[in-house]
């Protein structure tokens, strides 16, 4: 999903989400209105914003131990270390988030989706303040999920390849 | 009555109320204006001297209607504010928002002209009764909502917000009318009430009630004219606005 | 990985919550040490006799404990809306009301608990005896849970809000009358040998009533701060 | 009619301050409202027309 600053990318992302109230129409998950399975559908969801979601006061794993469950999920200390690794903060579990950096924060905050067993990712900008390597890495993660037949609803400012898989291109204009 | 259905509807959007409110304000404005001229009237020189309070029981006049009305607005309000959330309406955030500023004068007005009756009653400008105490509360929650509604921006945001306070409020005033009177019976035992006069004449209750209609017709009257000014400010952007502006 | 049940994702949510405050210890103390100033301040406005300080007791120290209560409320949702995280709550496939039920338990753990292990102290220095101490512990216990949770609806409707503080205060003080009333009242009453078993079953009743309508309050007020 | 003279009805039986007081408060409160309102009715279109003015001025 494509569009200028302020023409509504992230508000269509949040009413996707249902956070945010939808004037008309309808979004469907599985054939079903959201409104009327939101419990379900949060089941499927994992939503990555532009805030982070991180407890400066926390350590990394605690941060991400509490929001994986959120979901009802507790992932062990192991995995947490090598999902850390896969996404270039090795070794910063036991870290408190306060002293990362904003590229570091960015990057647990997005190792989320590789603990999250979610089939919808929504995602906002998630390749702003990333390198090279990270941009390669957050999209072949994408076409990974894809595969395993997810669905990712992303914004971006740039043009990132995921590989074969089909993407549908949504331009918004004001 | 399915065409009737829709005639509802359609009046439930803020174009066709304002014209609606214009044309029906007038009519309640002179309604109240007469009634309230035929209840002063009776109020004056109809009803008797009360045998035990002499003239002073007039205050009842503007008292009471000035309370029930306080009271009856924040029923009216929280349903509005009710109808709002579950069918989410723009109209019923506004027709809220309208309502609450009359309903805190009227609690003020009620607190104002119960202190004056009570001075020379019970000699004193304020007595902690059950009745006045449960007033002052409800002047706060009229504040609260007054206060949230101003400090919150998006005017949408701003009527959701404020719509669940009224329906929170509208739950709490009677466990906080229960509790203010267990409190007084506790501390001091019932005084003489404003209201409860034994021997009232019926030209007294006639006088009473048409005042209280005259209140209600002033309070449709008011709302109607400030709905239509929040109307007006909020669909700014609207075609039918600058039309009807021009 | 390993799937969690309702009541562990709960006791995550509550051990996160007062971990998040041990370490910033100021939260949980602030509110105690300003329970203590403000019930000291009362005698030196109306003066050491004591007859008068004993017959105020009970509703001094509810009114201290009820405004202390109030100080941390405004942060039992900021820093979560300010970082994210609620909107992760709100996503959740936690029900968030049940979320809002456990913040609000964890609020009471750490400024409500506090305030009723400090009170018996603040009630000795106006001349409480044992009897009325405990009861008047026993009446916080039962009514800082219904303070914390009718909190968390104002918290939830002044979050992102302009002078949020003072406008929580306007919103919140008028419906923790009932709680206050029943609260000093049961005390009151015991001394006057009225028996207060009415006060503390109304207490109660007040508790389980804002069980189960104060988190669905909250949890609108969230959805609508949220949007 | 109880009254037998206009000083009689003013009086109101020693009550009168807080009599009048009453139905003056009110009657004021009213009175300030409905000019509220009006002032408020005046303001809006006077804001309106600005608005419709500049639009009119800029395209």
């Amino acid at each position: 999903m494509a569009g200028a600053n302020g023409v509504g990318k992230t508000s269509l992302l949040r009413m996707v989400c249902g956070l945010a109230p939808i004037e008309s129409g309808e979004i469907f998950w599985n054939g079903t209105p959201i409104h009327a399975q939101a419990d379900a559908y949060r089941q499927d969801l994992c939503y990555l914003g532009h805030l982070n979601a991180l407890q400066e006061s926390m350590t990394v794993y605690e941060n991400l131990a509490f929001t994986a469950a959120l979901s009802g999920m507790a992932p062990d200390a192991a995995q947490t270390k090598a999902v850390l690794a896969q996404f270039g903060v090795a070794g910063r579990d036991r870290q408190l988030v306060r002293h990362l950096s904003q590229g570091q924060k960015r990057r647990v905050a997005l190792s989320r989706l590789a603990l999250s067993q979610a089939r919808l990712w929504v995602l906002d900008e998630p390749f702003v303040a990333m390198d090279e390597a990270g941009v390669r890495m957050l999209a072949d993660l994408i076409a990974a999920h894809l595969t395993q037949g997810g669905l990712a609803v992303l914004t971006s400012h740039q043009q990132v390849d995921i590989g074969a898989i089909p993407a549908q291109l949504l331009e918004l204009r004001a | 009555m399915n065409t009737r259905v829709i005639h509802w509807f359609k009046f439930s959007s803020p174009q066709n109320f304002y014209v609606l409110a214009g044309r029906m304000q007038p009519w309640f404005a002179a309604l109240a204006i007469v009634l309230m001229a035929v209840g002063l009237w009776i109020s004056f020189f109809v009803a008797p001297t009360d045998a035990q309070q002499g003239e002073g029981y007039r205050i009842i006049f503007v008292h009471v209607p000035a309370s029930q009305m306080s009271m009856f607005i924040y029923l009216v309000m929280a349903a509005w504010a009710g109808f709002g959330l579950a069918f989410n309406t723009r109209l019923s955030g506004m027709m809220a928002s309208a309502l609450a500023p009359t309903g805190a004068l009227f609690a003020f007005l009620s607190l104002v002209t119960g202190s004056l009756w009570g001075k020379p009653m019970w000699g004193a400008w304020w007595v902690w009764d059950a009745r006045l105490t449960s007033e002052l509360i409800l002047l706060f929650l009229y504040l609260g909502f007054l206060a949230l509604q101003s400090s919150i921006d998006d005017p949408r945001r701003a009527d959701k917000a404020c719509a669940v306070l009224a329906l929170v409020g509208v739950v709490n005033v009677p466990i906080i009318y229960f509790s203010v009177k267990w409190w007084n019976t506790l501390h001091q035992g019932a005084s003489v009430s404003l209201t409860r006069s034994p021997t009232m004449a019926s030209t007294m209750l006639a006088g009473m009630l048409i005042m209280v209609i005259a209140f209600w017709m002033y309070t449709i009257a008011v709302t109607l004219a400030r709905v239509r000014n929040i109307i007006l400010d909020r669909e700014r952007h609207t075609e039918w606005v600058k039309h009807a502006v021009e | 990985m390993k799937k969690l049940g309702l009541g562990s994702v709960l006791l995550a949510m509550l051990r996160r919550e007062v971990s998040l405050a041990l370490r910033q210890k100021g939260e949980v103390l602030t509110p105690l040490v300003f329970f203590v100033v403000i019930a000291s301040l009362f005698p030196l406005g109306v003066g050491p006799e004591s007859a008068l300080l004993l017959r105020m007791a009970p509703g001094v120290l509810w009114v201290s404990a009820l405004l202390a209560a109030m100080l941390s409320l405004q942060r039992l949702f900021a820093t979560d809306y300010a970082d994210g995280s609620l909107e992760q709550m709100a996503l959740s496939s936690t029900p968030l009301g049940l979320l809002v039920l456990a913040k609000a338990l964890s609020h009471f753990l750490l400024s409500g608990l506090p305030l009723v292990l400090m009170a018996p102290v603040l009630g000795l220095q106006f001349g409480l005896d044992g009897r009325a101490l405990g009861i008047l512990m026993l009446t916080l216990l039962l009514g800082t849970p219904t303070l914390s949770l009718i909190g968390s609806i104002g918290a939830a409707l002044t979050l992102g809000v302009r002078g949020a503080g003072v406008l929580l205060s306007l919103l919140i003080l008028p419906l923790y009358i009932p709680v206050l009333i029943f609260g000093a009242g049961a005390v009151e009453a015991d001394a006057a040998g009225l028996g207060m078993g009415g006060h503390l079953s109304l207490l109660a009743a007040l508790l389980v009533l804002s069980i189960f309508f104060a988190p669905l309050a909250t949890t609108t007020a969230l959805r609508i701060s949220l949007e | 009619m109880q009254w037998n003279s206009v000083s009689e009805f003013f009086a109101m039986g020693g009550y009168a301050f807080y009599v009048w007081g009453s139905f003056g408060a009110t009657a004021l409160v009213m009175l300030i409202e409905t000019l509220l309102i009006r002032r408020q009715r005046q303001e809006v279109l006077a804001s309106l027309r600005n608005e419709l003015l500049s639009e009119g001025a800029s395209s």
